[in-house]
């Protein structure tokens, strides 16, 4: 039994904009696909916030920062998560499984270890306790 | 439904741009910290109300092995943060990597008519940065981690840029290849698979370990650039944002280096930095006046104002809470102490920061080198641990230099200067260091920690604290 | 002769994306109008630059800046034109054409005015030369 | 083709986005022009290209018509700035309500199928806000150019909210009639433009003719708005974008001012403000002691650091260029002028910076507010021209006045304090200024030109210049 008769009811629902199973092959031409400009319109602009938003990170936390973009990059967890969950032959379930597992490993140690270093740093308190 | 998940994504987008604003400040840079983790189980939850997720046992697993890898790998030192780091964008390049790998495959079997000619290109660009991402950050995770099997000095051989260029070239005409007959050709994938992950490996050879920092930093902005890819691919806006957010912090990190060290991309990524100053770094050395941990205590005792210069040796030494214990003896003394933090100090940016955080040192004692230059002439004492590049004068007037135009901290204008270090070995630059010979210097021979540790018990003892 | 056949050629190419003509009757369904969270998406991204933008902008040049926001409202200028060039009944290309002019006279005007108020800025210059 | 019109509108839209950032130094500013003008152009462009663009004779028409009549419109002197500014929020209201409209005749007639919800709802907030905009901003213009037949003063008559509130829920309602049955509730849509231009001219009617550069700036963020609103109607992402970034910044200046004027929005829009205070201003006058322009220039002449506070009296005597003679004069003696530029000084945010820009004072000598006032106290003179409100200690002390709380720029710390204007009457607030009847301060009565006038005559024939 393919794919395509299995989620053929759901997607006629989740047409349009759908994202990640936009571009399954169930989906097909039917689902529209976001036209390339409006993706790069949403780049563009996302570009734009990134560059503003991060020049003004306090040069304090630049380590921080970088275990913190870090988990964020692992935003890669949502193409696994489709991969892996969706049903396809045992080979791309397990490429997917192996993506989905690394990047839960980096949204998982990014988030603490950058809590871990933002908990140190302190204002001045009278009498700041010594480790 | 779908709609719903579009406006799950939405709201994720918008936490994770309130995650990064908020990092411009340490007061709030926790509830970043929140803000990105709601946005991250935004981003899993919308993505699970698909209809067509079922393989729920094979989701578990995977998400279950990450958190048992993932909890371990942040309890990693802070001295081994930036190997850390290295690591996780190899899991990041390789995560973006496989998906580009499944996405094609799951198409070429059940509906080559989806391999658009633009699809692939994002799938090529995906897998190329993927895997390159993949090994390069391996190399680098194992050269900060010195790593006996690979070599720290920077390995040339002739052509090496040349080659290097050509086998990327290689891999994207392959890629070409594909996008433009992606079933005829469909054996070029692999190809171009194998390619970028060799590049990936000769691309870091030539660097120095020292180097790795901005090299990261780079790394960070193609595991962005490859997400994007994957957006691109997957008709999926959130996974452009947040990988555009990604990989613009990384440009942005990696130019503040650059800049602080005063080199370009280039000359980081093909310049072999750190192997000719190997060389250099053998000349013969100057006499040097050293001083004890008595001389020294009694010196800042008397000091108003000491300005410490920390630098990739106290790294190494772990003595950032010996410095705290110093801080805490000299400012009971009434002594105005403050740390003078050079953007490049360590091997991170921040890095100093985070060590001194650690140890508890409010931040507000934090001067940035700019503002720091401006009170060093005042200062009494300047007592510089294990840093050398950061406080190196001929980046002021010496043209021949290699770092030479590279901002340094005025150690040498203050009326006094103490130096702890091991020996006359040079940092990563590899060069002398005229400020260790200058009259007003004088040298604390030993590791950081211990010296410091004398320093202490001299001040503790003198003080009668404790 | 409706607009319908004559523009349908020109929107058979155009389809998909054409953003301006993707909402003409004669379009219709077929060219795939985006979908209101892409739009929202857009939205959203646009405020995030704004907010941040204008925040930053100098204190000295907030008239100017009002001025120059002034003109750039008048984008409003690409509904006009679309309505105004298009071939439709009389009432519709007047009201378009209303709304062009009103529209052209922000941008002149509102470009014109902010530039000359910026003309005035100057540093100082040693004997800078009296009005 | 329809891709290459998304490419230009792209390249568009980065273009005001950068136009916009460039605004952030006086250096950049004008390139910041030139990227708008540029990024206009291409939205015009791009839109031509569209193949259902016919009409060319009428696009010429109207596109002239707008030049013949912007391009006077540009000659206004700087003090008429605000009204423009009004007028022009009045066309471009008007430009979005008329698209709207015409929009929905079209679909109407051509193609009911078309009228979705989601599309209706667009239209309808288009329409309510283009209209709203126009009339409001009509009568903004009208109050600033003081016409007689437009009440400066706030009208105010019983259960005035409370009925304009109503009205606009009836617009609502309507309009959520023509959303919910486009075709067979089409005779609601009319009522809905009526009802919106009916509310823009109750809404302003109640606000005082000061406060309008503050609605002047709301009635910028609603017709960015409107212009978001036709985006979603066209299907557009630019007018998306554009009509955000409009939005954003005339509600981030409005903001500014009701903080600058400590009051909030709902105070502004349905306080009636300067009415109450407008009798409270009738209060018996104190001894005020007067100076003449001879000694007042020779104070100035002996000062070493003069900090001169213009307000929106000097605007009105258009007295910038005597005001930058004066400043030679001093500056040629050696004496330091400083600016001191309150937020809301004048009757725009930044007016006093471009009327004494456009008398080609430095820029480098226009101080903040904040700035300014930790330099007052070492002030041997302090010249006050044609400002009230913005120096009234009031706002520092007096709970009870209607400006408590608001920040000042502390005139009475100086050592000496002059102030020109033309009587004792009170300013834009409507209130009595201790700082006149204070020991330390003379008043130089007049219009404030003609002071000036005086006062530099004085300098020169004593100082021997011209
Ligand atoms: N921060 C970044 O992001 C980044 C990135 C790339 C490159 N870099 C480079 O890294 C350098 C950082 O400068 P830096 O001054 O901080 O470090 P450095 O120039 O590398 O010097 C570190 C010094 O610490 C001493 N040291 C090492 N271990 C020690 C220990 N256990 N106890 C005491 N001293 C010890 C070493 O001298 P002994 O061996 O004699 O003890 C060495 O001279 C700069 O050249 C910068 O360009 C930084
Ligand atoms: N800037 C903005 O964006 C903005 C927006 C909304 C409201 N406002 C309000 O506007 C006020 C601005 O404060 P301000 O101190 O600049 O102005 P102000 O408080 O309105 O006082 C102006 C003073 O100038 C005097 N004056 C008027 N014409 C003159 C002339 N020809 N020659 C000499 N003096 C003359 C008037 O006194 P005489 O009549 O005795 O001469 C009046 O007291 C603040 O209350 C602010 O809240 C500003």
């Amino acid at each position: 039994m393919t794919l395509r008769r299995r989620l053929a009811p759901a997607l006629l629902a989740a047409a349009a904009s759908l994202p990640a199973l936009a571009s399954e092959p169930a989906a097909g031409p039917g689902a529209a696909p976001t036209p390339f400009t409006t993706m790069l319109y949403v780049l563009m602009l996302a570009t734009f916030i990134g560059l503003s938003v991060i020049t003004r990170v306090s040069r304090l936390l630049h380590t921080p920062l970088m275990s913190l973009t870090n988990a964020i990059s692992a935003i890669a967890v949502v193409g696994s998560l489709v991969i892996t969950g969706a049903d396809h032959p045992p080979l791309i379930t397990f490429l997917g499984a192996v993506a989905l597992f690394a990047s839960m490993t980096n949204i998982v140690s990014g988030f603490l270890i950058t809590d871990r270093m933002l908990k140190m740093f302190k204002a001045q308190k009278p009498g700041g306790g010594k480790p | 439904m779908s709609g719903a998940i579009e406006l799950v994504y939405l709201v994720s987008t918008a936490l994770f741009i309130f995650s990064l604003q908020w990092m411009n400040d340490p007061k709030t840079a926790r509830r970043g910290v929140g803000a990105g983790v709601a946005a991250m189980a935004a981003a899993i939850g919308g993505t699970l109300l698909n209809p067509g997720i079922v393989n729920w046992h094979w989701l578990g697993l995977a998400i279950a092995l990450g958190f048992v890898v993932g909890v371990p790998l942040s309890w990693v030192p802070l001295t081994a943060v930036p190997q850390r780091t290295a690591l996780s964008h190899a899991f990041g390049g390789l995560a973006a990597g496989l998906v580009g790998v499944a996405k094609y495959r799951l198409w070429l079997t059940e509906g080559p008519e989806n391999l658009t000619a633009f699809r692939m290109t994002a799938i090529v660009a995906e897998v190329i940065l993927g895997f390159l991402t993949f090994t390069g950050s391996l190399m680098a995770a194992g050269k900060l981690q010195e790593l006996k099997w690979i070599p720290q000095r920077p390995v040339t051989y002739p052509l090496q840029n040349v080659s290097n260029l050509a086998l990327l070239g290689l891999a994207v005409l392959c890629g070409i290849g594909v996008v433009w007959r992606p079933v005829e050709y469909a054996w070029m994938f692999p190809v171009v698979v194998a390619l970028a992950l060799l590049f990936g490996v000769l691309l870091i050879i030539p660097i120095g370990g020292a180097d790795m920092p901005t090299v990261i930093s780079l790394l960070n902005s193609y595991a962005g650039l490859s997400a994007v890819a994957m957006g691109f691919v997957l008709d999926n806006k959130l996974l452009i944002t947040a990988g555009a957010l990604d990989g613009s912090s990384g440009l942005i990190l990696s130019i503040i280096m650059c800049r602080a060290m005063n080199r370009s991309f280039t000359n980081v990524l093909f310049g072999a930095f750190g192997q000719v100053q190997a060389r250099a770094a053998a000349g013969e050395q100057k006499a040097v006046k050293t001083e004890t941990p008595e001389g020294a205590a009694q010196v800042m005792e008397q000091a108003s104002l000491v300005v410490i210069v920390p630098g990739y040796g106290m790294a190494v030494a772990q003595a950032q809470h010996r410095v705290r214990e110093l801080y805490d003896q000299l400012t009971k003394r009434g002594v105005d102490v403050r740390f003078a933090i050079h953007p490049v100090a360590g091997r991170m940016p921040g890095h100093m920061n985070v060590l001194l955080a650690e140890a508890e040192i409010p931040y507000e004692k934090l001067v940035e080198m700019d503002d720091i230059n401006h009170d060093l002439p005042q200062a009494d004492v300047v007592l510089v641990i294990g840093a050398n590049d950061v406080v190196n004068p001929a980046a002021r007037h010496d043209e021949g230099s290699p770092i030479f135009g590279m901002p340094i901290i005025d150690a040498d204008k203050a009326r006094l200067c103490l130096a702890i270090k091991r020996s006359m070995n040079p940092g990563f630059a590899g060069i002398e260091n005229e400020l260790y010979t200058a009259d007003r210097t004088y040298m604390l021979f030993g590791d950081a920690k211990a010296v410091l540790t004398d320093l202490v018990k001299q001040l503790s003892g003198g003080g009668g604290a404790h």
